[in-house]
């Protein structure tokens, strides 16, 4: 049994929950995070040091009574979950509220390249895949769409012009995140090499053979920094409704959201998406069904490193208008989406809108507070960890239910019972 | 001390407002109103400034802790409430600094930005935020005519000059046989090191100037680089520089950040010499200081605590590059506390003269290795 | 005689099935008992209540006279008892030293390193004790199953078991080792050994038993003794009705051939031969059988042949054209049907429902897929004519594939596979695992698709089964085809010794393999 | 599961043919790289011989090799128990952090040590409780303890130091440095010379012989002098794990409850409790993996990846690579870390190529070597949940 086979199980296993029992599942798991979050910032405002605390733990002296306890923090978690949540939306519940506003633009744009590295390690998972190389997969499209727009873009001017490159773009970055991942398909596909280790391995690669192309070949002699010259204004995402400083496009989340019901759609309802699927579910069924396994692999890499590449096309032309060495980490905040949403492409639109709220709502902390933005980076881990086991929740559900654990047990035993 | 009781009471007091604030009229502070530094309603006479680290944050060592080290200063010497954020990412650097700028409780009357990679956004930022003064090390970002921006103030360093200096010392020391502190070398080895962070035209001018002022002193002497690739990972420019001690070099260089401290470790074991960037290393750094020779400190605190200054005095100049050299002792080759004392007089007086000589012009450094 | 085991009035209950209603069993001490039953009687469960696996929703377990509580297969050990399962419990990458001492190794070094040498010498003594020449230092992989069961005998054994349950221990085992086991037995009860066997096969029981417990739908119906019964009423006894043996033979006219292998070579996933060199054909309104011990190279074949592994070497002429080659899905468009041999790995995806498992294997087909998009509408129409037509329960097409029953997934199979109205249908162990009525109802079918003039290669383990269908049959050995004869011709202990690969007697070579003889 | 019954499960036997395949490659790229390299000095193969061959080299991969071997260790004893322990990453992590900050408050490297390791242990715990008793995914799980440590190392640093990155400690000593009386690294002759007895050819031979025979231990001697106290714990945990896993009866129930949770359960061992050993004791070398990187270098640094970027997952690589085996995981890790060393030599040595080209080598490698063995194969049970009573 190979290691794909473990891990589609489990997979199988989460993807087999109903979708209702899912979401509740997800949003629990967000409460118990931010509960944990919660005795994690206590804590940490007990260690560091400050000259006054900014939230004090006591109980309420109605009668004159003496205080038995009064403990001071350094930081406060209302205020902390406050810019958290609050921050990230641009504070819906004040009165000057802009929806088109700075903050829910950068909310909105990490939303949306998320969206693309989600949607890219889903269809991935699908396909029984542990697509680790999202990032790579990401920053080789980056590049890629960065490349193809600086030399297209000079030659056609205007609204066409923008249109052209723009496709041309996301073109380039679909292929080249496809073609980049379908080196691991081939791998697995022919020489039986385990995904896992090869993508984790040409994540390393591409950076590392990316850098050096921008280093050596394509650097924009202007600048300090490991990076490509800028791509024309005119190539740029149009910006609709937000401010064309926010470096967020409608027009790209829009492209996103298109991209979820066509995913959504594939695997539902057409034949390569039944092969898909049945590969990921169960290899030895689809081989007996006449599935390609060895192409189906390839394709859904290819599929998924496409996917992922357009959100690094995304990243590159809408919010940095160039290539620049040191691409952020969404191939694996894309894992974390597509393991919050069940691998479900619907779902990782909220998944995807939940850490896009949790990175820009981490810079609202940062600013805001005294408390490390890592923070959310934690949070975001622990959130993983409570999606990884529904079966903490049943119980805890079960409990209050008054359901033992024993019968349940029993009830798993009985099905197979010969 | 006086001047910390006074800091200790500004502090308390402001972080007691900001506090209330926070609470009574909740989040409003996201307006997308731009800041405006002239109108700015503060009725103290508190300067507020807020301060846009390079990645790889503070406890480097060296680059972001300078930096800090010159608000520090300032903040000790003035009315001054600051607000620092480390980015995790680069990507991240227009947002907070757009934070800063749109922020209108308080107003921030100066935003500070560490680190060349910071430039381009600032240019965009600095574009929609008019009114806002901004400050940044180590770059000068122009808009496409070529032209800096108004409202910026740009701090450059000759590094290439200092680390010319360094190359001195270490061409110099590498050619004798010199056994001070932990560190030992052999006249019989012409090697030296180089190792650098992430490869880019910033650390080259520190690469171009050492083997300038290296092979000043001597054409025979050979210098081996690499880069590791990283500002943090210490493990790497561990296993770099052992490679080179290893290989014949006495004396090893890094503008690496963070990787230093695993340069320092390998000099540690190998009994050689190092020379540290960006502050007095063999006081940051100060386990390390039997074999720290000297340091090419780069006054990063002194750029931010002239621009906090010129905040606080109302002379902001934006639009300008100052450019901090040996001559304005932006950048200095400093002797280190512990082995500063003990090396050789010849080296020390050959390395000032030469530093004069460059201040006077008769040697003119290069800031690019592949013309060095 | 004293009772080794007493369990009185089990009842056990899953969430709403209840498994087995009060079942009381009694087995004296030194004997053989054998509990019989159908798949799905409870016989396991029982088993499994008194190893300590589950714990009984009621009644009361008695072993040697001492009313116990068993909370774990641990405390079950304790008391004595040992339990060899169907799964064999062994890890197969350690030898069978280590297998048979997993849990109680000798020690050494005060108890920090396990004593291989004490555990190696101990091992061998009880091997030799029961005359059982079992090589101690083999790893699991290399033995084969038959010795693989003795060392979970010597396993149990080793734990000083006195009561040896086993649960279907003959179904992996040719008639001779079957033979040797039941000498295992005498030798057993002869050292004062008690045994029980779960078994649904009349006549194990009968040959092997002393006493027999008949267990149905959960319930015991009778304890009887093996001289004093007849294989007629204890059939009934399981059943709870008369059961015909025999079904009746029908005619039928070959035509054409329409598969033909010639000198065909596969090897095994661990790329070692598993059929050499075989060559046979299936004709037009023929069944055409293949019997044999599993792992004698018949899964192989059948992949071969169904486009699931390639083979090194060889034809595989389907239709007149050489389709050795030929992806498994254009074999399928070709008209090879497939009834695989794993329904539940293969033959449906578990998490699907039965409208997406309906169409595993056509689903590019045109009758369902145009220009790529599947169109659900018909796909579940044809989900619920074969959930009616074959009788599939629930008849519910959105029910999942995991949760039907083995049967009616079986059924299911065989229904969709029927459905894409084959020329040739492939069908290995059609009836594993099935009960009596489905198993007669997959037999109807196969024998309808014969006599409408389609081929069928049928393979099975089941003796009896092939030799009732099959036209012509062969049996397969070590990778080889053996011989290819009539089966009204040969008896069932002929072709029990050609599947252990002795030579076949000189009759049964007077027919050509490729059949070209009759 | 299925039909198909445990004992003739098809499984991939330790593909000998793969791996011969790999052994001639790898055998007739040394070849190459040392005739190549003795012929055409000046090329990059020259270079290459140079730095393989140099004491330097080896230190460096002996140190490179240590996170990674005693992480993979880890990896090794949960995975073998059956569950797959993919969070060794974050377990590094968080014990490189605690260890630093340990160290720093109670100024004893011990301590710091020891700390790291209970640190570690305890996210293992979670892990445990959280795979075992809850039945979560192991994959996920593993993911997720990555991602926390990822988060909560930083963010303690922010907290305690203000940065992502702590103060300077001390470092873990090497032999030499501990031991006054052993002999100082570089100071052993290179070689011992053979007494000369007049006659030519008898000298040179004696001459060549001795340099043959001596040279090689006397290289060893020194590589080992100039290792760090981790090294040789590296070495004495590969020895006891592998004594721990073939030759004690917990390690042949971890191997048990990896290949057939149900033999071990209906064997009287209980299969969760030889799992949740096996898993804390992963916790217990992945945490003296991330101490010893970290107190090798006196510093945690927590911008990004951390310091320990990549590490635990390069120890998974390199255990699959060992085929489970503490040695042969051992050997791997030492192969990357060789090939790391090797990199930096090259880089150093200035061979004119790209460092950013220079620094992939090692991911190559492992990419292609990985292609020419193929899988391995993983335990029967990895990844399972298992459960006593189910009936599966």
């Amino acid at each position: 049994m190979t290691l794909r086979d473990r891990i589609e199980r489990g997979l199988a296993r989460l993807v087999a929950a109903s979708t209702a029992e899912r979401f509740a599942i997800s949003l629990a798991a967000l409460f118990a995070s931010i509960l944990v979050g919660t005795v994690l910032i206590l804590a940490a405002g007990r260690i560091t040091g400050c000259s006054t605390a900014t939230f004090v733990l006591t109980h309420p002296t109605p009668f004159g009574l003496s205080r038995l306890f009064e403990v001071g923090f350094c930081y406060n978690p209302v205020t902390v979950y406050d810019r958290l949540f609050l921050g990230a939306l641009g504070d819906p519940l004040s009165s000057g509220w802009d929806p088109f506003g700075r903050q829910m633009a950068l909310t909105l744009r990490e939303t949306t390249v998320l969206l693309f590295a989600g949607l890219g390690v889903a269809v991935a998972f699908r396909a029984g895949i542990f697509n680790i190389g999202a990032q790579g997969q990401l920053v080789v499209g980056s590049l890629a769409s960065v490349l193809a727009v600086l030399q297209v873009a000079p030659l056609v001017g205007g609204v066409l012009g923008t249109a052209v490159s723009l496709s041309v773009g996301l073109a380039a970055g679909a292929l080249a995140g496809g073609l980049y991942a379908a080196i691991p398909g081939v791998l697995k596909s022919y020489v039986d090499a385990n995904e896992v280790i090869t993508t984790i391995m040409l994540n390393f690669i591409a950076t590392g053979v990316v850098g050096y192309l921008v280093l050596n070949h394509v650097k924009d002699p202007e600048s300090f920094a490991t990076q490509t010259r800028t791509i024309p204004d005119h190539a740029n995402v149009p910006t609709i409704l937000f401010e064309p400083t926010a470096n967020f496009s409608v027009l790209a989340l829009g492209v996103g959201v298109l991209l979820v019901g066509g995913v959504y759609y594939l695997l539902a309802h057409t034949a390569f998406g039944y092969d898909l699927r049945t590969s990921g579910l169960q290899p030895e069924a689809a081989e007996y069904g006449g599935v390609n396994s060895k192409r189906t692999i390839v394709a859904s890499f290819g599929l998924s490193g496409a996917l992922a590449g357009i959100g690094g096309a995304v990243y590159a032309l809408m919010i940095l208008g160039k290539f620049q060495t040191g691409v952020p980490s969404y191939g694996f905040d894309g894992i974390t989406v597509s393991i919050l949403a069940g691998n479900n492409p619907l779902g990782v639109g909220f998944a995807a809108f939940l850490f896009g709220v949790l990175k820009s709502g981490a810079g609202v902390v940062n600013f805001a507070t005294d408390v490390p933005p890592q923070l959310v980076d934690t949070l975001r881990g622990l959130i993983i960890l409570f999606v990884a086991m529904p079966e903490f929740f049943r119980l805890l559900g079960g409990r209050m239910k008054g359901v033992t654990r024993r019968v349940n047990r029993d009830e798993s035993g009985g099905e197979t019972d010969g | 001390m006086e001047l910390d009781r006074r800091q200790f009471i500004t502090a308390a007091g402001g972080t007691g407002i900001a506090g209330l604030a926070g609470c009574s009229d909740g989040p409003s502070d996201d307006g997308t109103e731009t800041g405006d530094g002239s109108t700015g309603g503060n009725a103290s006479a508190t300067t507020n400034v807020g301060i846009v680290y390079a990645t790889g944050g503070l406890g480097d060592g060296s680059f972001n802790d300078q930096a800090e080290q010159g608000l520090q200063q300032a903040e000790s010497e003035f009315d001054l409430q600051t607000n620092s954020l480390q980015p995790q990412e680069a990507s991240e650097f227009g947002n907070l600094q757009q934070r800063f700028a749109s922020s209108a409780d308080p107003e921030y009357d100066l935003v500070s930005c560490i680190g060349f990679l910071q430039a381009d956004v600032l240019g965009e930022t600095a574009t929609q935020y008019p009114d806002q003064q901004f400050q940044i090390v180590d770059n000068v970002p122009t808009n496409d005519d070529g032209e800096q921006y108004d409202n910026v103030a740009s701090y450059t360093f000759k590094e290439h000059e200092g680390s010319y200096l360094a190359g001195t010392m270490a061409g110099l020391l590498t050619l004798e046989s010199v056994s001070i502190g932990s560190g030992s070398t052999q006249s019989d080895s012409t090697n030296l090191g180089f190792v650098g962070g992430v490869e880019s035209s910033l650390i080259q001018k520190f690469e171009a100037g050492f083997v300038a002022g290296a092979n000043a002193v001597s054409a025979d002497i050979d210098v081996q680089t690499n880069y590791t690739g990283d500002f943090d990972d210490p493990s790497a420019g561990r296993e770099a520089a052992a490679s080179m001690y290893s290989s014949g070099s006495d004396i090893v260089f890094h503008a690496a950040g963070n990787t230093g401290t695993g340069v320092f470790q390998a000099a540690q074991d190998a009994g050689k010499f190092v020379i540290g960037v960006d502050r007095d290393q063999s006081v940051t750094k100060s386990s390390y200081a039997d074999v720290i020779l000297a340091s090419m400190v780069k006054r990063v605190d002194t750029a931010v605590y002239s621009a906090v200054e010129a905040a606080v005095n109302g002379s902001f100049e934006g639009g300008a590059e100052t450019t901090l050299g040996l001559q304005s002792d932006g950048v200095e080759l400093v002797d280190g506390q512990q082995l500063g004392s003990e090396l050789p007089e010849s080296v020390t007086s050959e390395v000032a003269s030469t530093r004069q000589s460059i201040i006077d012009g008769e040697i003119d450094v290069p800031s690019d290795p592949s013309n060095a | 005689m004293d009772r080794a085991v007493h369990l009185d009035g089990i009842t056990k209950r899953f969430a709403d099935v209840v498994a087995n209603d009060d079942v009381t069993l009694e087995v004296e001490q030194g004997s053989v008992h054998a509990l019989l039953g159908e798949n799905g009687a409870g016989k396991t469960t029982l088993m499994n209540v008194l190893y300590g696996l589950y714990e009984p929703t009621d009644g009361r377990v008695v072993v040697d006279g001492a009313e116990r509580t068993f909370g774990s297969p641990a405390d079950a050990i304790e008391a004595g008892i040992g339990m060899i399962h169907q799964h064999f419990m062994l890890v197969d990458p350690m030898t069978v030293t280590e297998n048979i001492t997993l849990g109680n190794e000798p020690r050494k070094w005060g108890g920090l390193a396990v004593d291989r040498r004490t555990a190696r010498q101990e091992v061998r003594a009880l091997s030799d004790r029961y005359g059982f020449a079992v090589d101690p230092e083999a790893t699991l992989t290399s033995v084969s199953v038959g010795v693989q069961q003795r060392v979970e005998i010597l396993k149990a054994l080793y734990r000083g078991a006195d009561t040896l349950i086993l649960d279907e221990p003959t179904a992996v085992l040719t008639p001779q080792e079957v033979d040797e086991l039941f000498t295992v037995f005498e030798e057993l009860t002869d050292a004062g050994k008690t045994i029980i066997f779960i078994t649904h096969k009349l006549g194990e029981a009968m040959r092997a038993a002393d006493e027999i417990t008949v267990l149905r739908d959960g319930e015991g119906v009778a304890t009887v003794a093996a001289s004093e019964t007849t294989r007629e009423s204890l059939a009934e006894l399981m059943v709870g009705r008369e059961v015909l043996i025999e079904t009746a033979d029908r005619p039928h006219e070959p035509g054409a051939e329409t598969l033909r292998v010639e000198g065909i070579s596969v090897t095994d996933d661990r790329g070692v031969t598993a059929v050499d060199d075989v060559s046979f054909s299936v004709r037009e309104g023929e069944i055409f059988g293949i019997a044999g011990v599993d792992g004698n190279g018949q899964s192989e074949l059948v992949e071969a042949i169904t486009g699931l592994r390639e083979p090194t070497a060889g034809r595989i002429d389907f239709e007149g054209e050489d389709v050795a080659t030929w992806s498994r899905r254009d074999r399928i468009d070709a008209g090879m049907a497939y009834v695989p041999e794993d329904r539940q790995e293969r033959g449906v995806v578990m998490s699907f429902d039965l409208v997406e498992s309906g169409i595993l294997g056509s689903h590019h087909d045109e009758q369902f897929t145009a220009n790529g998009r599947i169109d659900w509408e018909t796909a579940r129409e044809h989900a619920s004519e074969i959930v009616e037509t074959y009788d599939v329960r629930p008849p519910d097409t959105d029910t999942k594939s995991a949760a039907l029953s083995g049967g009616n997934q079986q059924k299911f199979i065989v229904g969709r596979e029927f459905e894409r109205d084959p020329s040739l249908f492939v069908a290995a162990h059609p009836t594993r695992g099935v009960d009596i009525g489905s198993t007669e109802f997959i037999h109807e079918r196969l024998l309808d698709l014969r006599d409408d003039g389609d081929g069928v290669l049928l393979v099975s383990s089941k003796l009896d089964e092939v030799q009732l269908l099959a036209d012509r049959l062969a049996v397969m050995h070590d990778g080889e085809l053996m011989a290819v004869v009539d089966p009204d011709d040969v008896t069932e202990e002929e072709l029990g010794l050609v599947m252990t690969g002795e030579e076949p007697p000189r009759r049964l070579d007077s027919q050509r393999v490729d059949g070209g003889g009759s | 599961m299925g039909e198909r019954l445990a004992a003739v499960r098809q499984r991939v036997a330790p593909s000998g043919r793969a791996q011969t395949a790999a052994l001639i490659g790898g055998v007739a790229a040394l070849a190459l790289v040392i005739v190549g390299g003795t012929l055409f000095p000046e090329t990059i193969l020259g270079v290459l011989l140079s730095t393989l061959v140099r004491e330097p080299t080896a230190e460096s991969a002996l140190r490179l090799a240590v996170p990674i071997t005693l992480a993979a260790l880890g990896g090794i004893f949960a995975e073998k128990s059956g569950v797959i322990n993919i969070g060794l990453e974050g377990l590094l992590i968080i014990s490189a952090f605690v260890a630093v900050w340990m160290t720093d408050v109670t100024g004893n490297l011990l301590v710091g040590f020891a700390f790291g390791v209970v640190a570690s242990t305890l996210l293992t715990l979670l892990f445990a409780v959280v795979c075992i008793e809850f039945r979560a995914d192991q994959i996920i799980a593993g993911l997720a303890i990555w991602l926390i440590a990822l988060g909560l190392a930083p963010f303690m640093s922010q907290v305690i130091y203000g940065g992502p990155n702590t103060e300077s400690v001390g470092t873990v000593p090497t032999l030499t440095k501990l031991f006054g009386f052993l002999p100082p690294a570089g100071t052993l002759p290179q070689r011992l010379v053979a007494p000369t007895i007049g006659v030519g050819p008898i000298d040179a031979l004696s001459g060549v012989l001795a340099s043959v025979l001596t040279r090689p231990p006397l290289y060893l001697a020194d590589v080992l002098l100039d290792a760090s106290l981790s090294v040789y714990l590296m070495g004495l945990m590969v020895l006891l794990s592998w004594l721990v896993l073939y030759r004690t009866r917990f390690g042949r129930w971890v191997r048990a409850s990896g290949e057939n949770p149900k033999a071990l359960d209906t064997a009287g061992v209980s299969v969760s409790r030889v799992r949740y050993q096996a898993v804390l004791l992963s916790g217990v070398l992945a945490g003296m993996g991330g101490s010893a990187l970290a107190l090798s270098i006196g510093q945690f640094t927590g911008n990004g990846p951390t310091m320990v970027n990549g590490k635990g997952f390069i120890a998974i690589v390199t255990y699959l690579f060992g085929n489970y085996n503490p040695v042969g995981a051992f050997l791997s890790s030492l192969l990357f870390a060789g090939l790391d060393a090797m990199q930096v030599g090259l880089q150093t040595a200035g061979t004119g190529i790209p460092s950013s080209l220079v620094r992939v080598i090692p991911f190559v490698m492992v990419i292609i070597v990985l292609a020419l063995v193929g899988r391995t194969r993983i335990p029967g049970a990895a990844g399972e949940h298992y459960e006593s009573g189910e009936d599966r």
